[in-house]
C-alpha cells in the first residue's frame, strides 16, 4: 500500500525493549480501588451509589450525564467506602470526586447486558452497548468513543483507521496487546466498522513492532475489508490527523473533524474493549498498562483494573532501584507527571514510567539560539521558537495570530530544542490562559448586562420614587386645596385671606 | 520685492485653494474612538481604575490621559487589547495579574443591614434585610466595593481555588533568575 | 504526599543535544583549516589567534559580570570562543596585537552583549567586528603577507614575532602581498586585462590548498570545505545556506564571464578566493542570525551569494562576504517573517484547507 | 537608460538617505516598531518625496530662477512640502484610517523630515534634469522605505531579545542603526563599468 509523507517528527530513544517481550501479566486485586467520576473527555458522570452499598462486579456506579460523558462500572465487588475527593493522577495533582471502594475479594459478575453478534446487529445496537460499557478512546484522549461511533449517521464515512503506532517511546501496551489478543482486536475494529458503515479498515502499526505486524497480518487473512499497514517509525506517527495522512495522503483541515473528511481513528485498545464489550457484554473495567523506566526494578505489561493505585503497580513490579526523577502517566513526549502515587489507574492511562535523570536528560535552560530545530521537527509547520518568545513576553494574541491553536502540544519541538526550552510547557500554559481569559471574559459579559440592567432598575426605582413623591405631593395638595376650598367655603364671609396662607403653608417641602 | 511677496501669495492661494477642494473630496467624519474604548472595558463600573465608571475611563484612555493597564478586572487581557486598539507599547510582563477571588460573607458576623446590596454592581448578593447574606460566586467582579461598606466588616475576598478542569500549566520560570 | 501541583511541563525525554555542543563541533570542523593556516603563516598569526580569543574570553566574562548573568554557564557554552576565532580568521594573519582585541571587544559587546547575549543579537557578531575594523583600519586590514610555513627559512621565530606582534621591534621584515581578489581589483581599476592580472598571481592549486596570501579563512579553500561537510553531515547546519550562496556566486561570475572574460572571473576563481567557502559554511550558516525556515535559508543564501558577486565586482571592496552577511542578517527578521511554513491543514495563507470528500 | 538606473541605485544603496546621509531621522526611529507600520510610513514618504522633489524642481526653473528669487527657495519648498504633506495626510485619513491612527503625529511630521527638503535642495545643488530629479526623488523614497522596514523588522524582532535594561528601546535602535550603516558601506562605490 502507498504511503504518504508527513512533515517534521523527530526520534527519540524509543527504550521498548525494556517490555517489548514482556507478555501481559494479570495484577492481582487490590484491596482499594478508587474510581473518579470522570475519567474522560466531557462531563462528569454521576454517582449512583451510596456510602455502605453493596456493588457487584461490573455494576455501573456513576452513570453518564449530558451529551459527551462515560458511566463508570465497579472494576470488582465489594463496599463503596464513599465518594469523596481524592488526589486525580493528573498533572495538578488536584483532588477530584472519586468513589472508593473495599474489594471483597470474591470478584462476584453483577448483571451483565447478554453477549451480542456485531454482525446481526444495527449500528445503533452497538453504539449504545459501546456506551453503556463505557469504553473511551484508551490511547490517552479519554473521548467517549460512543460518541464516535455515531458519527456513522452524521457523516458519509469512508475509512476507518486503526492506531496501531504507539509512538511513545517505552510504552509496549498497544504491542503486546496486538500479539496476545489479534483476533480480539480484529474483530473490535471490524465491528466499530460495522457501527460506522465503513467498508475499508486500515490497521496502521510502527515498523518498530515487526511481531505485532506479523500477527496481526496473520489475523487478518481472509478479511477484504481489512488491511494491516506497516507505517514509518517517527514520533508523533500516532497523532490524529498525521496517521490519516499518512496512509490516505488526505489532510484534514484545521478546525475540522477527522470524520469531515470521510476518517475516524480508534485505538487498537479501544477496539479491544468494544470487542469486549460487544461480544461478551462486560463493561470497561481493566486495561493494559505498561509500566516501565530506568527506576523500575522489573519493567512489566499490566492487565489492571481501573481504580487500582499506580503504587500497587509500581510495587508488583518490584519497586523503584533508585529515586525517580520523574514519575509519569503516559509516554515520556506528551505523558503529565504524576503528584501522588497513591492516584488510580483510569481509562487512559497507558503507562507508568519512573524515569531516571539520565533518561529525561534535563538540563539548565538556555536562550533560544534560532537555530530552528524546532521548525524542523513541528509536525503541524508551526515556528515553535517564535510562538514561545510571544507568550514569554505575554503577547499571547500574536502567538495564536502565529499559529498557537493548530499546535497539538507533541513535544517534538521541546525535544530537539538544544536550549532546553520548555516549548510545550509555554503552549499549554498560553491555551490553559487563554481558556481562562475566555471564561472571565464571559463572566464579564454577563456581569456587564447585569450592571446594565441594574442601572436600568435604580434609574426606574428613582422615577417610581419621584412619581411617588409627585403623586403624594399632589393628593396633598388636592387635599389641602380641598380643605382650603371646605374652610374658604365655611368661612368665606369671615376671613377670605386666610385661605391663601394656609394653601401656601400646605404645600409639601420639595424632596430631593 | 514685489514679485517676491506677489509669487510666494499666489503660491499660497494656489496651494491653500486646492487644499481646500481636497478636503471637502476626502472628507472623513469624527473619532468614534472614545466609544469603541468603552465597549471594550468591563462595564461594570465598579471604580477600581480611580474613574467614576467604565465611561470616564474610556475618555480619559482615547485621550491618552489613563494607562491601558488601569483596569484591574479586564486584566492583561484587556490591557493588550486597549495596547492595540490604541496602537501604544505597552509592557505586560509588568503588570500584575489580580488573583480571581470572590467576595466571601463570613455568617457569623452578618446583621442583615442590605448596605452591600446596594454598592454591588452586578446584584451578586442574595439575602433579605435582617437575613444573613451569600455571594453568588459566578457573577462577583471581586471589585471590592462592598467591603468598606459593611458595618461589622464581615466580608473578605478569597481567592478562587483551582479545579482539575480549570487548572492550566503554569508559566515556565524566568530563565534569568536561575543565576 | 502533600497537595502540590507539577510545575515542569514535558516532554521528559530529551534529544543528547545542546548548545555547547553545536558550538564544539563548529570548532571541531575548524581545526584543520586553522591548523594548517597557522603552520603556514607562522607564529605572528599563532600569536594573533591566542589574543583574540583570550580577550574575547575575558571581555565576554567582564559583560557577564556588569549584567549579573551565570558567569560559568554562559562562558562555557562556547558561542564566544567561536566568534574570536571566526573573527582572528578573517583578519590578516600578521596583524598588530590591538586589533585583535579591538576586534574582540567589538565583536562581543557591539556585535552580541550589548543586545542581550546569545542568541539576541540580529548581526554575525564576527563579520560586524570585522566591517568596523575594515572601514576603520583600512590599512592594517589590508597588508597581507605571503605564507612562510613554521620552520622554514623565512619564518620569524617565536620571540621576534612576539615582539613583531605587540610592536616592539621591527626585526621581522613584511613581505606584503595582496591577496588575489585585492590583486585583481587594483589592476583590473587601472584597465588591464583579467588574464594579464591573473599571470602569475593565480595558482588553483596552491589556492585550493591555502598556499596564498590573505586572512586565514580566505585561503585554504579544500581544509574548509571538508569542516563544512563535516558540519552537514553532523547536521550541525543544513545544506540550503550554503548550496544556495555558492550556486548563486558561480552562476553569476558565469553568466558575466560568459558576457566579458576580460572583465569578469569565472566561477572557479570566485569560489576558491576570498572567504566564499568560510562565509557559506561558518559564517553566513550562523544560527543566531539566518533565517529559521529551510526555504528561508535558500533566499538568504541566494540574497548572500548575489550580494558577495556584486560587491566584488563593482563596488570599492574587493571582498565583500562580511558585508553581504551583514546585509543578509539585516534582511533575516523580514525572511522569518514573510516565510513560514504551511500549518497542517491550513493553505499557506493560513486559511483552513477546503475539506475534501467526506459529508 | 543604464544612467537613470544608477541614479535609482545610486541614491537607494550608495547614498541611502538615512544610512548615509543621516537625513530622515526622526520617523526612522520613530515609526519603526512594526513592520506593518512602517510600510504605510515608507509609502506615504515615497508618495510625498516624489511629489515635492518633481514639485520643487518646477518651482525652481520656473518662478524662483527666472524671477532671481532664489533666497526664497527654502520658503517655498517647505510651503510645497507642506502643502504635498496636508494632502497626503487627507488621503490617507480617506483610505486607510488605521494607518493614520498609527502614523498619528509623524504623518504632519513628515513636513519636517529634512530627508524631504533635503532631496529637493540636492536636486538643485547637482544641477539635476526634471527626470533626474524625479527619480532622484524615487530613489531616495525607495531607499527609505527599504531601509524603514529592514529597520522595522529588526526592531520588531529585538522586541523579544533579552536586551539589556539601559540599552531597552531607543539607545538598542542607535545600535542597529549604526551597525546597519556600517552593512551599507559595503556598496560604496558602486559603480557599472
Amino acid at each position: 500500500m502507498k504511503l504518504f509523507k508527513i512533515r517534521g517528527g523527530v526520534h527519540p530513544e524509543y527504550q521498548k525493549r525494556l517490555t517489548r517481550k514482556n507478555e501481559i501479566e494479570v495484577l492481582p486485586m487490590p484491596p482499594m480501588l478508587h474510581m473518579p467520576l470522570q475519567q474522560h473527555i466531557g462531563a462528569r458522570a454521576e454517582p449512583e451509589v451510596n456510602a455502605g452499598d453493596k456493588v457487584k462486579k461490573g455494576q455501573v456506579i456513576a452513570l453518564a450525564k449530558g451529551m459527551i460523558s462515560a458511566p463508570v462500572h465497579a472494576s470488582t465487588s465489594g463496599t463503596i467506602l464513599g465518594i469523596h475527593e481524592f488526589p486525580a493522577p493528573h498533572a495538578s495533582g488536584l483532588p477530584w470526586q472519586t468513589i472508593t471502594m473495599k474489594s471483597d475479594g470474591k470478584d462476584e459478575w453483577g448483571e451483565m447486558p447478554p453477549p451480542m453478534n456485531p454482525f446481526e446487529s444495527t449500528p445503533e445496537e452497538i453504539s449504545d452497548r459501546v456506551a453503556i460499557s463505557g469504553v473511551v478512546g484508551m490511547g490517552g484522549a479519554t473521548f467517549p468513543s460512543a460518541i464516535k461511533l455515531y458519527l456513522g449517521k452524521s457523516h458519509q464515512l469512508k475509512t476507518l483507521v486503526i492506531n496501531g503506532s504507539e509512538c511513545e517511546p517505552y510504552l509496549t501496551c498497544d504491542d503486546r496487546l496486538m500479539q496476545e489478543k489479534a483476533d480480539g482486536v480484529l474483530d473490535g475494529a471490524r465491528t466499530i466498522a460495522r457501527a460506522l458503515r465503513v467498508e475499508n479498515v486500515i490497521i496502521a502499526i510502527e515498523s518498530n513492532k515487526p511481531d505485532a505486524l506479523s500477527v496481526m497480518k496473520e489475523a487478518t487473512k481472509g478479511y477484504s475489508d481489512v488491511k494491516v499497514v506497516g507505517i514509518p517509525t517517527r514520533y508523533p506517527m500516532g497523532a490524529e490527523k498525521h496517521l490519516i495522512q499518512v496512509v490516505t495522503g488526505v489532510e484534514t483541515p484545521s478546525g475540522k473533524l477527522t470524520a469531515d473528511i470521510g476518517m475516524v481513528v480508534h485505538n487498537v485498545a479501544t477496539a479491544y474493549a468494544v470487542h469486549v464489550a460487544v461480544r461478551y457484554g462486560y463493561p470497561l473495567m481493566t486495561r493494559v498498562v505498561t509500566v516501565s523506566g530506568g527506576a523500575i526494578k522489573e519493567p512489566k505489561n499490566l492487565l489492571v483494573p481501573i481504580g487500582t493505585p499506580v503504587g500497587s503497580l509500581i510495587d508488583y513490579c518490584g519497586g523503584l532501584t533508585q529515586e525517580a526523577h520523574r514519575i509519569l502517566i503516559g509516554g515520556p513526549m506528551m505523558g503529565q507527571p504524576l503528584i501522588s502515587t497513591r492516584s488510580p489507574v483510569v481509562k487512559g492511562t497507558n503507562g507508568v514510567l519512573a524515569l531516571t535523570k539520565e533518561e529525561t536528560r534535563k538540563q539548565d535552560e538556555m536562550p533560544c539560539i534560532r537555530c530552528g530545530s524546532c521548525v524542523t521537527a513541528c509536525p503541524c509547520g508551526l515556528v515553535p521558537l517564535e510562538m514561545a518568545a510571544r507568550i514569554r513576553k505575554e503577547e499571547l494574541d500574536a502567538a495564536v495570530d502565529i499559529g498557537l491553536m493548530d499546535c497539538v502540544s507533541c513535544g517534538a519541538c521541546a525535544y530537539v530544542c538544544p536550549s532546553y526550552i520548555p516549548l510545550t510547557q509555554y503552549f499549554n500554559y498560553a491555551k490553559g490562559r487563554l481558556k481562562a481569559i475566555q471564561g472571565e471574559q464571559r463572566k464579564q459579559e454577563i456581569t456587564k448586562q447585569l450592571a446594565e440592567q441594574r442601572e436600568v432598575r435604580l434609574v426606574e426605582q428613582m422615577r417610581a420614587k419621584k412619581e411617588m413623591l409627585a403623586k403624594r405631593k399632589a393628593e396633598k395638595a388636592a387635599k389641602a386645596a380641598a380643605q382650603a376650598e371646605a374652610k374658604a367655603a365655611e368661612e368665606a364671609t369671615a376671613a377670605p385671606q386666610e385661605a391663601t396662607s394656609t394653601e401656601m403653608t400646605s404645600s409639601p417641602p420639595e424632596v430631593n | 520685492m514685489l514679485t517676491a511677496i506677489g509669487s510666494l501669495t499666489l503660491l499660497g492661494l494656489v496651494l491653500g485653494g486646492l487644499l481646500g477642494i481636497a478636503s471637502k473630496y476626502l472628507k472623513v467624519e469624527g473619532n468614534p474612538l472614545v466609544i469603541e474604548v468603552e465597549e471594550m472595558l468591563p462595564g461594570s463600573q465598579c471604580g477600581q481604575c480611580g474613574f467614576p465608571g467604565c465611561g470616564p475611563a474610556a475618555e480619559a484612555l482615547a485621550d491618552g490621559k489613563a494607562d491601558v493597564t488601569l483596569c484591574p478586572p479586564g486584566g492583561r487581557a484587556l490591557a493588550a487589547d486597549l495596547a492595540k486598539k490604541l496602537s501604544v507599547e505597552v509592557d505586560l510582563t509588568s503588570m500584575e495579574e489580580k488573583e480571581p477571588a470572590v467576595a466571601f460573607v463570613n455568617e457569623d458576623l452578618c446583621i442583615g443591614c442590605t448596605r452591600c446590596f446596594a454598592q454591588c454592581p452586578t446584584d451578586a448578593f442574595i439575602g433579605a434585610p435582617k437575613q444573613i447574606h451569600t455571594v453568588i460566586g459566578e457573577i462577583c467582579t471581586s471589585c471590592e466595593k462592598c467591603i468598606d461598606i459593611c458595618p461589622t466588616e464581615c466580608i473578605t475576598m478569597q481567592p478562587l481555588e483551582a479545579t482539575v478542569q480549570t487548572w492550566h500549566w503554569p508559566k515556565p520560570k524566568e530563565r534569568r533568575l536561575a543565576a | 504526599m502533600p497537595n502540590r501541583s507539577a510545575t515542569e511541563g514535558g516532554p521528559y525525554a530529551h534529544k543528547k543535544t545542546s548548545v555547547q555542543r553545536t558550538m564544539v563541533l563548529v570548532m571541531v570542523a575548524l581545526v584543520p583549516a586553522t591548523a594548517y593556516d597557522l603552520y603556514l603563516f607562522g607564529w605572528p598569526a599563532i600569536n594573533l589567534f591566542v589574543i583574540t580569543i583570550a580577550s574575547a574570553l575575558m571581555i565576554e566574562a567582564l559583560c557577564l559580570v556588569i549584567a549579573r548573568k551565570p558567569i560559568v554557564m554562559f562562558l562555557t557554552d562556547g558561542s564566544a570562543i567561536l566568534t574570536a576565532w571566526l573573527l582572528a580568521m578573517s583578519l590578516p594573519p600578521w596583524a598588530p596585537w590591538w586589533i585583535g582585541v579591538l576586534g574582540a571587544g567589538i565583536a562581543i559587546v557591539i556585535g552580541k552583549q550589548i543586545f542581550g547575549g546569545i542568541g539576541q543579537n540580529v548581526f554575525n557578531p564576527a563579520m560586524v567586528a570585522r566591517v568596523a575594523l575594515l572601514i576603520s583600519f583600512p590599512l592594517e586590514m589590508t597588508t597581507f603577507v605571503a605564507p612562510s610555513p613554521l620552520g622554514t627559512a623565512g619564518a620569524p621565530g617565536f620571540m621576534d614575532s612576539l615582539a613583531f606582534t605587540f610592536g616592539l621591534a621591527n626585526s621581522v621584515d613584511v613581505v606584503s602581498s595582496a591577496s588575489v581578489l585585492g590583486h585583481v581589483k587594483t589592476e583590473l581599476s587601472r584597465g588591464i586585462p583579467l588574464q594579464q592580472a591573473l599571470e602569475g598571481n593565480y595558482d588553483l592549486f596552491a589556492m585550493t590548498l591555502g598556499d596564498a596570501s590573505g586572512s586565514m579563512g580566505e585561503t585554504s579553500f579544500s581544509l574548509i570545505l571538508v569542516g563544512g561537510l563535516f558540519l552537514i553531515i553532523k547536521r550541525v547546519i543544513s545544506w540550503h545556506i550554503p548550496v544556495a550562496m555558492l550556486g548563486t556566486i558561480a552562476i553569476m561570475a558565469t553568466l558575466f564571464n560568459l558576457i566579458n572574460p576580460a572583465q569578469y572571473p569565472d566561477a572557479l576563481f570566485h569560489l576558491v578566493s576570498g572567504a566564499t567557502v568560510l562565509g557559506a559554511f561558518f559564517i553566513a550558516t550562523d544560527l543566531v542570525t539566518s533565517p529559521v525556515t529551510k526555504r528561508g535559508q535558500l533566499l538568504f543564501g541566494v540574497g548572500c551569494g548575489l550580494l558577495v558577486y556584486i560587491i566584488r565586482t563593482w563596488t570599492a571592496y574587493p571582498e565583500g562576504m562580511a558585508f553581504a552577511v551583514l546585509l543578509m542578517n539585516a534582511m533575516t527578521p523580514l525572511i522569518d517573517r514573510y516565510i513560514k511554513p504551511r500549518v497542517y491543514g491550513r493553505t499557506i495563507k493560513g486559511d483552513p484547507l477546503a475539506p475534501k470528500g467526506g459529508s | 537608460m543604464q544612467e537613470y538606473l544608477l541614479i535609482i541605485l545610486g541614491t537607494a544603496l550608495v547614498n541611502n538617505v538615512v544610512l548615509v546621509k543621516f537625513l530622515g531621522l526622526c520617523p526612522f526611529m520613530g515609526v519603526s516598531n512594526k513592520v506593518d507600520t512602517a510600510i504605510g510610513m515608507g509609502l506615504a514618504t515615497t508618495f510625498v518625496l516624489t511629489l515635492s522633489a518633481a514639485s520643487s524642481w518646477l518651482l525652481e526653473r520656473f518662478l524662483l530662477e527666472p524671477f532671481g528669487i532664489e533666497f526664497l527657495r527654502i520658503l517655498t519648498f517647505i510651503l510645497v512640502i507642506a502643502a504635498v504633506v496636508q494632502f497626503t495626510e487627507m488621503a490617507v485619513k480617506k483610505i486607510s484610517p488605521v494607518l493614520y491612527q498609527v502614523l498619528g503625529i509623524f504623518l504632519p511630521l513628515i513636513t519636517t523630515n529634512c530627508a524631504v527638503l533635503g532631496v529637493a535642495l540636492l536636486n538643485i545643488q547637482e544641477k539635476n534634469t526634471f527626470v533626474e530629479s524625479l527619480l532622484y526623488g524615487v530613489g531616495s523614497a525607495l531607499g527609505f522605505t527599504l531601509v524603514m522596514i529592514i529597520f522595522a523588522g529588526l526592531r520588531e524582532r529585538l522586541s523579544f531579545a533579552d536586551v539589556p535594561e539601559s540599552f531597552a528601546g531607543a539607545p538598542i535602535g542607535f545600535v542597529v542603526a549604526g551597525l546597519l550603516s556600517l552593512a551599507f558601506m559595503g556598496f560604496s562605490g558602486l559603480s557599472v563599468q
